[in-house]
């Protein structure tokens, strides 16, 4: 028996508490056992894509209950992915926040990270909408906790919002899942899936009610209008690693509409298959829109990047919402993309921050930072990535999605919020890079001035960067996956079959 | 063999709750209970300060059968009086001067002026020396206090001694 | 015989127990009320307890005594919340009715 | 495998790696910089070299490699004689200017920066003249706008460029964005992004009903890169850049990019009505209004730049022309205006090199400083007026014809010729003013330094231009000829039409027009000091950047308000937002479906005590909201509603929720009292009584929606997978409480995510308080002191009395937990409301000092315990958290169960227990260290 | 017999119910509505109690036991908010 | 019943949210405390509504004869959670409190209608528009 599907997500609960019991040992153990945990974690991930690859869905059953009754863990080639961006994406913010002493700020940083990631992972692996809001609280009460590590004025206020934000969309879930358990029956993804086709047509109604209510949650945390607005604040104003490793955090929310929405309201449902894919696309071209404007009416840097990083998560709706595989595809390709570069950005950020001492990373003019060539090629970098500007990932990634939308009777919309963003972004990120690189005043007395660059907390930054090119060198056998990823996804009956049937171990305790 | 028990009344009666919250003598229930009884007493032994062992269990018995007896002919009075005109209620508060020193007795004494209807114990003066009591409907201030002293103080502070 | 006995023992309860909320309801002030509620946590809730030890020992063979253990913990905490609850009462110098006869040397 | 087989890639791709080892070697010195850039040139020449040939022999070389295949993106590359032109242009006049840019730069300037975005730049020119795929053309042309930005602002300090290197980004890059748009529409009509595949369907394209669109996008491109009307302002911002890439990006490269395109897609979409009517007129426009400008500019570097916007509307008029000899001109044009304008530009940086200034009203004389630099001027200027036996005249002649035949296609195209002789007659006066105005016309005025020739080498790239300009313009047909076939027949993907390079075609309109133009010219010159007067008084305040900048100044206006008034940083806005978003989508998922909102299900009748139970709910509930702003009482009413929810999951057969319910309802009260102390006792009142009436509204909708939802659920049948749980519970699970049995065993991962949940809580509590300070009032609201009496006597013996007694329970519910009612979190909660008593009656340094454990540990051990069941089950092969039980029978003891699921439940119950109590003694200690700190106070105070 | 027994006590304590919670509506000052919540409590046990007969399940004893072991935490939790303000210290 | 269920889960809802929208923080908190209690019973209820059969496997009984123990777990895991998040609200607004001397949600002073100017800045771009 494989444990394969588990391991990525009881790797880091037992981290977790191995590091509370750890306590105190002090931050040099915590860092290794921390670090060393995520590195495992790349490598489990690793192993999961090349497990996955070959297309069987790894069914887990927790417990050695059969679904729909127990709790399954469903690996199949989109959850292997998103555990691997996630740990990527980890241990670069982790090597951050180690490099950077972030993470002495204040206690438990490495307790609430590798909960954070158990959370995740559990949440992106789970084949159970009840154990799916279970995880989404796992992981949002650990964010809550590394949101606010370090303390201070503005972040306590947007931790605030953040938390509070969140609760009502707890909320909301529950009474999504209760909606669908009252009328399906079942908590099990694939069985609820597999319900709704058998389900009374009178009841139909209060179903699609239920899902789009589970939309609206879904919506909250992948930040979509009008539900994003807890977003910029908490974005902005929590420290680098914390902000890098929530890139990923919105992706949860999208990664819960293409699974549960995708399979449960699939092929399979009827008269209720797809029936909110349209809301999930005029929103994303609605939150596109305002993530531009956002993008151009930003603050300060770390704000401008939190919009950016709205601004994909709706390119990545528009993706899910234009549906099929094509655009599927597309969308796991922008996701990678976007999930890292968007961390690397926080990430450099920060070092901006820094490098300019009392400046921080308004809009004003400041004294030229130590190392600005580095930093300002390595931001002119990452500004082309995140506007989507080639040759790096972000332009193939919306040319993708912009391809499949050509088939989409919407497609001029598409097309022209697509583009209009991009180009406002585009326009605003030159506008930041100049006033923050090119614009700058002589050199200020020492106590104003800023820190040096870190080096080792720089390789971070570096490290995640240089995923995108890799992603358009690979793009041939990169896109390659991501197709086969989405032509899974979209086999609900593949999904329900492989779950569903899933065998228990023989098990002495159980008489059949 | 005190470090063991450090309260042996405290150990005999978690044994009896146990026994009591299970409604049951079963032999398996008597050992879990015993060690239960026992752990808890050892491991909350630090909470109680002070040593109490009980003199005189039978005078024990003849207070509580007097306090549920107080408590019974008050309710029925004080249901009278609830439920008559409140205008002629005649409510007061009074001291009582305590001969009782230990915590424990002044609080098991304060607890019993509570529970027999009519009567709350409101206050303990910080010296400990005096309770301040609040009763419904007194009539004769002096009596009640007599009446308490003798019926629930006297026996109260012969039952339970600290050493 | 068994019937008619439960049956007193639990209305004698259930009227105890109103007759401490009638106290709490209509008696004038804070400290006059603070006597209902004993009511109800003595002989209220006492009378409907032992109705269901003997209706629960006569029902199955063994004999029900847990319930005791509910009067015994309302005998510990009733009276604390009562002694906190009229000593705050005091500490904000809660009006009490005129003709309350104040202590001694107060 | 041959070097012909991918040496294209290598062109392209070596300008790109060369741009790094330029930038490298600039730290060892400074002119490597510039050697490294020429030889990367060269060697790219080299390797262009061996394909040269195939053009001439009618071939078309196609290098290509698969790289997307999902939308048909390759990475290929296509070199016919478009291509080939376009590459020598670029690869020559690019050599050039790296000759003329290593003698321009000042020491000041970084060599190897400069260096490395030059060669970026010819790399990314490169690409969109050989590219084969659309999308890979589109990918280098957004390049030459990013590499464009870098070089304008490559005198970063200086605010003029990082304003006009942004205005370029910005216009260019929209006509990227553009571009692209059109080129997918174009790819998805035809079926591939190769353009060997679209150039042979024309008719298609041209015949598709998404042509216009293709058509608009694509010349939105085209125009926006080449500067045409009205996209054409960027350019003379541009002029902020280094006089090499000026050089560099407005004579052979970045603008032609834009012209190039439409040679480009010239057999696809040209022959139609829009393709004439838009291109022409953007072209004709372009052209009337730049000549016209750059004749009032004051600035070198201006007056070249509008010429270059006025050059390039005339080749676009005549692609507009959309007929083979106008394409032939064109092609023509392109050529000669790459040579005549790069030495031009050249000619103005040795200039403001010299002088310190570009001012032509500060520039007089020059002739008697630099002569030799003057006659080249003077030659390239008047290519530039199309003075015969230049190469200018060559193609205005062949443009003048065009238009002449134009003018007969219809009746208002009279104009077309007219407006192009007023055009050129500004075009010589122009020309003549650039020579006159700086070479002659008395003497400087006040110039910061004393002009003298140039170095040697620095005028080399010139005097080669105009070499070519003069061998074009005398012996075309030994020069120029063969090049512009094969680029024409590479145009036109056919065959070239008959045309004649002669100089001499006899008396004809054309020339007639060419001296109608001459003359026209050096009379407007003659005239210009009152045509300055009268244009600086009206025209002049007409600046296309002014409407750039306002829009995009309203725009920046409208994205901050947008922003400002949606995210307003306001958590009751956002928080409206949810709830209206959720009711909405309630609402129309349910309005979507056509079905009846009740079902027929049987209902529960309704009984005195329930009816009574939950009105006291309701009202307690309203009361909760309606007394808010007096916090405690608020608080109160809370209580209430705590208890009748627990009394309701008692009626409807749920005694374990009803257990947790009222140990999780005192624990929170506790801990809502504990926060109470630190915070206004009563909220101030809210004047905005519209919103108090929105959110009663929202709210009364909330709650209609939700009891409708309940009732639409309840009022149907449900088969649940719940038998399942009910039937293996003993058998599969050991224990009779099936909900017990489904926590910590079908579903325990619920149960280990929630309990990891509420260690985050304690742990994330402990790590807030961490050094938090908060005043701590010294009296309550009314004002009154504290009562002196903190830990009351009679209350700390009762609740030492109470603790065993109390932890008793918790082990009594624990163990039942998996049989009966309870459970590790409803003893967990005991036991933590035991510690609390304790801590409430006794101080927390009291209890503290009693009790040793570390609240971490216990968080840390029951996680362990949880984890560590799940993990052993593991090791034998089971899946994580499968559970085993056995009974026992031991003597005296008896029959017994032992349950996996036990040890699980412990873990639960430790982690109640530390989360619990570590949250409530931190917060405790909040106010424990505020009240020291306020008496501290105190005492300093008195002192 | 025990049947109507039952109904009239259901009755009384639903009544002492409400009126626990008129007077903790009413007020007027806090402790009076901080001894309401407590006898609401009371009034639980019995309501509780009276359950575990009308149903024949023992199942209800532990709730009514819960509720004497921790009710009074909440009073006496508020108690100590009026006297200290801070209840833990 | 059903219908007093839902009208009683209608009006916690209301409530709750009518609170959870108040500009306060200890409002708030009492707010989502009792939309938790709200969305509880609703849960719960999904399971539908018995009486008198508490899911405790008794031999004599057939699976149809006990409530729907399935909703039941989720309630308590539902109960459990929304108490630590509870926890870690309030204690969020006392830190808030401290931190923005107030207990405004926005951290607004109590005569303050528009958020904390300290906390805006201007995006107007340092380089536009000065030069020609
Ligand atoms: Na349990
Ligand atoms: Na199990």
């Amino acid at each position: 028996m494989s444990h394969l599907t588990a391991w990525p997500v009881f790797l880091p609960l037992i981290t977790g508490f191995l590091l509370i019991l750890l306590r105190g040992k002090g931050i040099y153990y915590q860092r290794i056992v921390s670090l060393s945990a995520v590195a495992g974690l790349v490598a489990l991930a690793v192993a999961l894509i090349v497990v996955s690859l070959p297309g069987q869905y790894q069914v887990y059953l927790l417990g050695n209950w059969t679904a729909p009754f127990g709790i399954v863990l469903v690996a199949d080639r989109a959850s292997a992915l998103m555990v691997s961006i996630t740990a990527v994406l980890a241990l670069a913010a982790l090597w951050y926040a180690v490099a950077s002493n972030t993470d002495e700020k204040g206690p438990h940083f490495h307790v609430l990270y590798q909960l954070q990631l158990f959370g995740l992972n559990g949440a992106f692996l789970t084949g159970d909408l009840f154990n799916l809001f279970v995880f989404f609280e796992v992981l949002l009460l650990a964010s809550y906790g590394l949101l606010l590590h370090g303390g201070g004025r503005l972040r306590t206020r947007a931790g605030l919002h953040y938390v509070v934000i969140n609760l009502i969309g707890s909320t909301l879930f529950l009474f999504a899942v209760g909606t669908l358990y009252g009328l399906l029956g079942t908590l099990n993804i694939a069985d609820m899936a597999a319900r709704i086709a058998t389900a009374p047509g009178d009841s139909l109604g209060l179903i699609a009610a239920a899902g789009l209510l589970l939309l609206v949650v879904f919506g909250v945390k992948a930040a979509m209008f009008p539900l994003y607005l807890w977003m910029p604040g908490a974005y902005a104003n929590t420290s680098a690693p914390v902000a890098a490793l929530f890139a990923i955090m919105t992706k949860v929310g999208i990664y819960a509409i293409i699974r549960v929405h995708g399979t449960i309201f699939g092929s399979e449902a009827g008269e209720l298959a797809y029936y909110y894919m349209p809301w999930v696309l005029g929103l994303g071209l609605v939150t596109l829109t305002f993530a531009a404007l956002g993008v151009m009416a930003a603050r300060n840097l770390r704000e401008q990047i939190a919009y950016l990083v709205l601004a994909s998560v709706a390119t990545l709706l528009i993706g899910v919402g234009l549906n099929g595989s094509s655009a599927l595809s597309a969308t796991l390709y922008y996701l990678i993309h976007s999930t890292l570069i968007a961390g690397a950005m926080f990430l450099l950020a920060d070092v901006i921050l820094k490098g300019r001492g009392a400046f921080e990373d308004r809009f004003e003019s400041a004294p030229q930072l130590p190392n600005a060539v580095v930093t300002g090629s390595v931001f002119m970098f990452g500004a082309i990535a995140i506007t989507g500007m080639p040759p790096l990932s972000g332009f193939f990634g919306k040319v993708l999605i912009l391809n499949a939308a050509l088939h989409h009777e919407w497609v001029a919309w598409v097309f022209t919020i697509l583009l209009a963003a991009s180009l406002l972004t585009i326009i605003t990120m030159a506008r930041t890079g100049s006033s923050i690189f090119y614009r700058t005043l002589p050199p200020p007395p020492s106590p104003a001035a800023g820190e040096p660059l870190n080096r080792n907390a720089f390789m971070a930054v570096i490290g995640l960067f240089l995923v995108s090119p890799v992603l358009v060198i690979c793009a041939q056998p990169v896109t390659a996956f991501t197709a086969s990823a989405a032509e899974q996804l979209l086999d609900s009956t593949a999904y329900i079959e492989a779950v569903l049937s899933a065998p228990a171990v023989n098990n002495p305790s159980i008489e059949e | 063999m005190k470090k063991l028990f450090p309260h042996p009344v405290l150990t005999l009666a978690l044994w009896g709750i146990w026994l009591l919250l299970n409604n049951t003598m079963a032999p398996g229930h008597l050992v879990l209970g015993f060690i239960l009884a026992f752990s808890i007493s050892l491991l909350t032994s630090g909470f109680w300060e002070e040593k109490v062992y009980i003199r005189a269990p039978l005078m024990l018995l003849r207070f509580l059968r007097i306090v549920l007896w107080d408590i019974l002919i008050a309710n029925i009075t004080v249901a009278k009086l609830i439920l008559g005109r409140n205008r002629k209620l005649k409510p007061g508060f009074f001291y009582v001067e305590l001969d009782i020193r230990t915590p424990l007795g002044i609080s098991l004494l304060a607890n019993t002026i509570s529970l027999t209807p009519g009567t709350v114990s409101c206050d303990l003066t910080e010296d400990r020396t005096r309770l301040l009591v609040h009763a419904l409907h007194i009539e004769d201030i002096p009596a009640t206090v007599k009446q308490i002293k003798e019926r629930y103080e006297t026996p109260l502070k012969e039952v339970f001694t600290e050493c | 015989m068994l019937e008619w006995i439960l049956s007193a023992l639990i209305v004698i309860g259930a009227f105890f127990t109103l007759v401490g909320s009638i106290g709490l309801y209509k008696l004038p002030d804070f400290f006059m009320r603070l006597h209902g509620p004993t009511k109800a946590t003595t002989l209220g809730v006492g009378a409907i307890l032992t109705a269901s030890v003997l209706y629960f020992s006569f029902k199955t063979d063994d004999i029900s005594l847990h319930e005791v253990l509910i009067t015994v913990f309302l005998f510990i905490t009733a009276p604390i919340s009562a002694h906190l609850m009229a000593k705050a009462a005091l500490h904000i110098k809660l009006k009490r009715v005129g003709r309350t006869r104040e202590p001694a040397d107060h | 495998m041959t070097l012909l087989s991918f040496n294209i890639p290598v062109v392209v791709l070596l300008p790109f790696v060369g741009a790094i080892a330029a930038a490298w070697v600039s730290r060892y010195s400074r002119l490597a910089s510039a050697w490294a850039a020429t030889i990367i040139t060269l060697l790219a020449m080299a390797f262009l070299a061996p394909a040269a040939g195939l053009p001439f022999q009618g071939e078309t070389l196609i290098q290509s490699w698969s790289w997307i295949p999902g939308i048909g993106l390759t990475f290929s590359f296509r070199l016919d004689g478009l291509a080939l032109l376009f590459a020598l242009l670029i690869l020559a006049i690019g050599l050039l200017v790296i000759g003329y840019a290593r003698y321009y730069l000042s020491p000041k300037d970084c060599m190897g920066r400069f260096f490395a975005y030059l060669l970026m730049f010819m790399g990314s020119m490169l690409g969109v003249v050989l590219s084969e795929n659309l999308i890979q053309l589109v990918v280098f042309w957004e390049l030459t706008s990013l590499t464009s930005f870098l070089l304008i602002s490559y005198w970063r300090h200086r605010q003029d460029a990082r304003l006009g290197a942004r205005m370029a980004l910005a216009i260019t890059g929209a006509g990227g964005l553009a571009l692209l748009a059109g080129v997918m529409l174009l790819g998805h009509v035809v079926g591939s992004y190769n353009l060997t595949d679209v150039l042979a369907a024309g008719d298609r394209v041209r015949a598709s009903e998404l042509y216009l669109p293709v058509l608009v996008l694509i010349l939105i491109g085209v125009f926006t890169k080449s500067a045409q009307f009205p996209f054409h302002f960027w350019l003379p911002h541009a002029m902020a850049a280094p006089t090499p890439v000026s050089a560099y990006l407005h004579s052979a490269t970045m603008v032609k990019a834009g012209i190039f395109l439409l040679a480009r897609f010239f057999p696809v979409l040209s022959g139609t009505p829009e393709w004439s009517w838009i291109v022409s007129s953007a072209g004709l426009i372009t052209l009337v209004i730049g000549a016209y400008i750059a004749l009032f500019q004051h600035d070198l570097k201006g007056l070249l730049a509008y010429s270059t916007i006025s050059h390039l509307g005339l080749i676009t008029l005549l692609f507009g022309f959309g007929t083979q000899l106008a394409a032939v001109a064109a092609i023509f044009h392109i050529i000669n205006h790459a040579t005549f304008k790069a030495s031009l530009f050249m000619v103005a940086g040795i200039i403001d090199h010299e002088t310190g200034t570009r001012d032509m009203r500060r520039i007089n004389g020059l002739f008697s400083y630099m002569p030799h630099t003057a006659v080249l001027a003077m030659i390239a200027a008047a290519a530039m007026a199309g003075v015969p036996l230049l190469n200018g005249f060559l193609s205005k002649e062949m443009f003048f014809q065009q238009t002449i035949t134009a003018s007969q296609v219809s009746g208002w195209a009279w104009a077309i010729p007219a407006l192009v002789l007023i055009a050129a007659i500004f075009s010589v006066a122009y020309s003549l003013r650039f020579i006159h105005d700086v070479f002659f016309n008395g003497k400087p005025v006040d110039l910061p330094k004393t002009p003298h020739e140039p170095p040697r080498f620095m005028k080399i790239p010139v005097d080669l231009l105009v070499i070519i300009c003069l061998a074009v313009g005398i012996i075309p047909m030994f020069t120029v000829a063969p090049v512009l076939h094969v680029a024409v027949a590479g145009t036109l993907q056919a065959s070239p039409p008959e045309y004649s390079l002669a100089i001499w075609h006899g008396i004809n309109l054309p020339l007639i027009m060419s001296i109608l133009a001459l003359a026209g010219g050096a009379l407007v010159y003659t005239a210009r000091k009152r045509l300055f007067a009268w244009h600086d008084a009206s025209v002049a305040r007409w600046d296309a950047r002014i409407v750039f900048n306002a829009i995009l100044g309203s725009l920046d206006r409208f994205a901050v308000g947008v922003t400002r008034v949606f995210d307003k940083g306001s958590l009751q806005n956002a928080a409206v937002w949810v709830i209206v978003t959720a009711l909405t989508a309630g609402f129309i998922g349910w309005m979507g479906i056509s079905a009846p909102l009740l079902g027929a299900r049987e209902l529960l009748p309704v009984d005195g005590v329930s009816l009574a139970v939950l009105a006291v709910m309701m009202a307690a509930s309203l009361m909760t909201a309606v007394l808010h702003r007096r916090r405690l009482v608020s608080l109160l009413m809370l209580g209430v509603v705590g208890l009748v929810v627990s009394l309701v999951f008692v009626k409807f057969s749920a005694p374990d929720l009803a257990l947790t319910q009222l140990s999780v309802e005192v624990v929170t009260v506790v801990l809502l009292l504990l926060a109470l102390y630190f915070l206004p006792q009563s909220t101030p009142r809210e004047r905005d009584k519209v919103r108090i009436g929105r959110d009663i509204a929202i709210s009364v909708l909330a709650g209609a929606g939700v009891a409708v939802l309940t009732m639409g659920v309840l009022t149907r049948e449900l088969t649940p997978i719940s038998d399942y749980f009910l039937l293996n519970a003993v058998p599969g699970g050991g224990g009779t409480n099936v909900v017990n049995v489904i926590l910590v065993d079908f579903r325990g991962t619920d149960t280990l995510g929630e309990i990891v949940v509420l260690a985050l809580a304690g742990l994330g509590i402990y790590a807030m308080l961490r050094g938090m300070k908060l005043p701590a009032p010294d009296r309550d609201s009314q004002g009154r002191l504290w009562s002196s009496d903190n830990h009351p006597e009679i209350m700390r013996t009762h609740t030492r009395l109470l603790f065993p007694l109390m932890l008793m329970i918790a082990v009594y519910i624990f163990l039942r937990g998996h049989n009966l009612p309870g459970g590790g979190f409803i003893a967990g909660l005991i036991a933590a409301v035991a510690l609390i008593v304790q801590y409430l009656a006794n101080g927390i340094a009291w209890t503290s000092k009693r009790l040793r454990f570390d609240m971490h540990w216990v968080i840390g051990l029951g996680l362990l315990a949880a984890t560590a069941t799940g993990l052993v089950a593991m090791g034998l092969g089971y899946p994580f958290l499968t559970s085993t039980f056995t009974y026992l029978d031991w003597p005296v003891v008896g029959k017994f169960e032992v349950a996996s699921a036990i040890a699980f439940d412990l873990g639960v119950f430790l982690v109640v227990v530390g989360a619990t109590v570590l949250s409530l003694v931190e917060l405790g200690k909040l106010s424990d260290s505020s009240h020291k700190a306020e008496q501290q106070k105190r005492r300093t105070e008195v002192r | 017999m025990l049947a109507t027994a039952l109904l009239i006590a259901f009755s009384l304590v639903t009544l002492a119910l409400l009126l626990s919670f008129i007077r903790l509506v009413k007020g007027p000052d806090i402790p009076d509505r901080i001894l309401a919540l407590d006898t609401l409590y009371i009034n639980a046990i019995a309501l509780l109690i009276l359950a575990g007969l009308h149903f024949g399940s023992s199942l209800y004893f532990e709730a009514a036991l819960l509720i004497a072991v921790m009710g009074f935490v909440g009073t006496v939790a508020f108690s100590k908010y009026l006297l200290r303000g801070d209840i833990m210290e | 019943m059903e219908y007093m269920i839902s009208l009683s889960i209608g009006i916690l809802t209301a409530t709750g949210v009518f609170l959870t929208l108040r500009a306060r923080t200890f409002p708030v908190v009492l707010g989502l405390t009792l939309l938790a209690y709200a969305v509880n019973l609703f849960l719960f209820s999904m399971g539908r509504l018995t009486i008198g059969l508490p899911a405790i496997i008794d031999k004599t009984a057939k699976a149809a004869q006990y409530s729907d123990p399935l909703p039941q777990a989720l309630v308590l895991t539902a109960i459990v959670i929304a108490f630590g998040m509870t926890a870690f609200l309030i204690v969020l607004a006392l830190k808030a409190r401290g931190e923005l001397d107030s207990d405004h949600v926005d951290g607004l002073a109590d005569n303050q209608q528009t958020p904390d100017q300290r906390d805006i800045g201007k995006n107007i771009d340092p380089d536009r528009g000065t030069v020609q």
